[in-house]
């Protein structure tokens, strides 16, 4: 059954977890975003993290529970307004963050996880955000150069997984999942079932297992979702540390 | 603004016409959908990864099937999901009929700007820069003063800006206005307001249409 | 069934074909070229056309059998070996065949249908195929830049199409096409099979419907295949023109 | 060069373990999963779209599952098919453990030409360059010389480059080389040839490996 000795547990991929990596997380507004890896990733203790993925989360949900402890260094995200403890996090110094237009952020994820060497865009052009972007000539006209984004470790939510790794999402939680799961030196995903090889279908398969370092099996999602909590001032609480 | 709210995601609505690929940012514009006349066939994308939304559920929400802002949708015959690089390329690639995004402030050049507010509000730039860009028609949807009553359609926006000269149509709950050619232009008065409230509330230059009408 | 005016006939891409147009077709050795279309591209007579694809095809198969009869000014591919025609055209100076490494063809293809402006790569460098791309600085290192590729039409093969334009894909007769989809001003497809909107599963669908223009109803290959060819001289023969 | 082939590609075959990722360039290399030790489990992919590549089928060949090549194939369980961006993707990102290829020369640098024989034969590119470039391993496989007699390992390539620098390992009919930090080493030589077969036949300076042996 597991052929490839890359099912494990979270007892793994805690010792994969470590001060100061560059950490690439799965999921949009938390949809997505594994809930058995934050945890995880919370207990253990690491710090000093550098997050890059879509958003901030919420405070109590996706990686935003993490955040909330003030553990992470800097965030690229695309934007954290669903986070109101980032944005205080932000102005008070304490996490440098890092704005990329959305798809200009999972691109360059992309970038790195398929071994390009980077893209060029006009969008964002002019605007504060491509301050540090250099700005390459092509015949008459301009653009930004985006770089790839690698990470250390990649945290990934799929639906399912088979034991060499493959995988498939559900719905709308797929997500920024594919990239991230190409993008790092070693990419732990964590699956709401696993498969033996040949159960799914090679047509339906989105990330083939070559990516695929570990896979551990997932409780689901442990948290409340936005819309299950109609108390505002609740809902924007970070967590007690 | 709860009400306010309503009235602009109502106006919004009209502006989808059948068979269209219409995506909606959040805030204001993911209400939309809950005014849109069920006789039409839009498709709603969202930059998660989802084209075909339909109405919001009431029941049996799926946590795993949501909007860009992360509440619950549903999905109609002929949609599919795909992962959110897909999204954006649809949008760079202006594949999409009409954009509607929340605003900050808009100027009378088209001028967006909805992504900081330096030292207070942080929401980021989301997807908005490239929906600005591609969108083939980008419509700002936004309450018409702060609520200290400053005017947020301005000659020049005070916020950073997201993508210039890109707002084609601004809705409050106020009015409606067009900008062309880098005009500002006053289409419609929302019910309940005057010209008089819209000259009070509006820090920016702009001609009266000819048509103006009352919006019914 | 046809909400959206996308299903049509072979009459309809007759008149959409035009002299000295680019045309981006799907396809890997002929796998994937859609057969029903290159017949009709064959019969509308049009010329002075700039192909982008992987390949050249096999005399008998796919592309290469418009390429055999010289009707196309040039040739953007990544080989053309399996199509002694077109080397020979090539070499006659009938042909302008530009070779671009195959991943990064598609690449370029896939950066023009998602709307970026071209990459950067180390992969090329120093060889033949890099004397026409610029060079371009970033940090310390130099990297080929690769321009995006749009195209006027492009012909697709599909396995599936529903009534907007969702398509999904046979096997390895995937390859480029979903990107070839995305990448020119009409994309025309030749679907096995036309169902009607909701009988696709909205996982499983590749190439959303918003690339698509127009849909045509397939009779499947009408070439042999190389392997159900033993005579290699009647392989290597181009067809009567 | 009937028998040749068979015999360059059943020695490949010895190159690959268990629970590898593969990729097979076109001609010699696509015959190699035809001489695997049917007990080793191996992912082989192709870069039109599969990984997970199964025996050539024998019976009902299916024109929409091939090789790089145009040639027939089967799939695995757990195999997958994908676009060929994804392929190449895998492939540049390094994540092909080895990568076979056929090559025209082979330098004692280890530079590798496989694309073209100007104003004669041109096969082109194909993803030669990715794959020399991305592999953790890249064998060439080659016949020894020219239908003519000329070697094909040499000095320097007189043909085209593909890439500079990337060919860890070369098997012909006659033998088996080597080539690490830039030193060409032979360590084979292969049933039926000799030393001197070996030293008339190849035009570059090689060293012979302390444990050479004949191929079994």
């Amino acid at each position: 059954m597991n052929l490839f000795n890359k099912v494990t547990d979270y007892e793994t991929a805690r010792n994969i977890f470590f001060d100061g990596m560059t950490l690439l997380f799965g999921g949009f507004g938390g949809v997505g975003t594994p809930p058995g890896l934050i945890d995880c990733l919370i207990e253990t203790g690491v710090k000093d993290v550098k997050l890059i993925g879509n958003d901030a989360g919420f405070p109590w949900i996706g990686i935003g529970k993490f955040i909330c402890l003030e553990r992470a260094t800097s965030l690229v995200a695309s934007h954290i307004g669903s986070n109101p403890t980032a944005g205080d996090l932000m102005n008070r110094g304490k996490l440098d963050v890092e704005f990329s237009p959305q798809g200009i952020l999972v691109e360059r994820i992309r970038a790195g996880g398929v071994g390009l060497d980077g893209f060029l865009t006009e969008i964002g052009k002019g605007t504060k955000l491509a301050y540090n972007k250099p700005l390459i000539k092509i015949g008459e006209k301009e653009y930004l150069y985006e770089a790839p984004i690698l990470g250390d470790v990649s945290i990934v939510y799929a639906k399912k997984a088979d034991t060499f790794g493959n995988l498939i999402f559900d719905k709308t939680a797929r997500n920024t999942n594919p990239f991230i799961a190409m993008a790092s030196k070693v990419t732990i995903v964590e699956a709401e079932e696993i498969v033996p090889m040949g159960s799914l279908n090679p047509e339906e398969i989105i990330v083939p297992g070559v990516y695929v370092k570990y896979i551990i099996p997932s409780k689901g999602y442990n948290w409340k979702w936005i819309w299950e909590m109609p108390d505002k001032q609740l809902r924007n609480e970070p967590p007690a540390k | 603004m709860g009400d306010a709210r309503q009235t602009i995601a109502q106006r919004a609505a009209r502006e989808i016409k059948d068979g269209m690929i219409v995506n909606l940012g959040i805030g204001i514009p993911s209400i939309v959908p809950d005014f849109l006349d069920a006789s039409i066939i839009v498709f709603f994308m969202a930059e998660n990864g989802i084209l075909g939304m339909g109405p919001s559920p009431t029941v049996n929400a799926d946590g795993n099937l949501s909007n860009a802002a992360g509440y619950p949708t549903s999905i109609l015959p002929g949609g599919s999901y795909f992962d959110s690089a897909t999204a954006f390329g649809m949008i760079r690639r202006g594949c999409i009929d009409v954009s509607i995004l929340g605003a900050l402030q808009v100027s009378e050049h088209g001028d967006l700007a909805n992504w900081i507010v330096p030292g207070k509000r942080v929401p980021g730039v989301g997807g908005a820069m490239e929906l600005a860009f591609g969108a083939k028609n980008l419509i700002a949807l936004m309450s018409h003063c702060e609520k200290d009553g400053r005017p947020k359609i301005m000659k020049e926006c005070t916020l950073p800006i997201t993508t210039y000269h890109c707002v084609k149509k601004i809705i409050t709950e106020m009015a409606v206005f067009t900008i062309d050619e880098n005009a500002l232009m006053l289409n419609e008065i929302m019910p309940g307001y005057s010209m008089t409230d819209i000259k009070n509330n509006t820090d920016a230059n702009f001609q009266v249409s000819a048509h103006i009408k009352a919006t019914a």
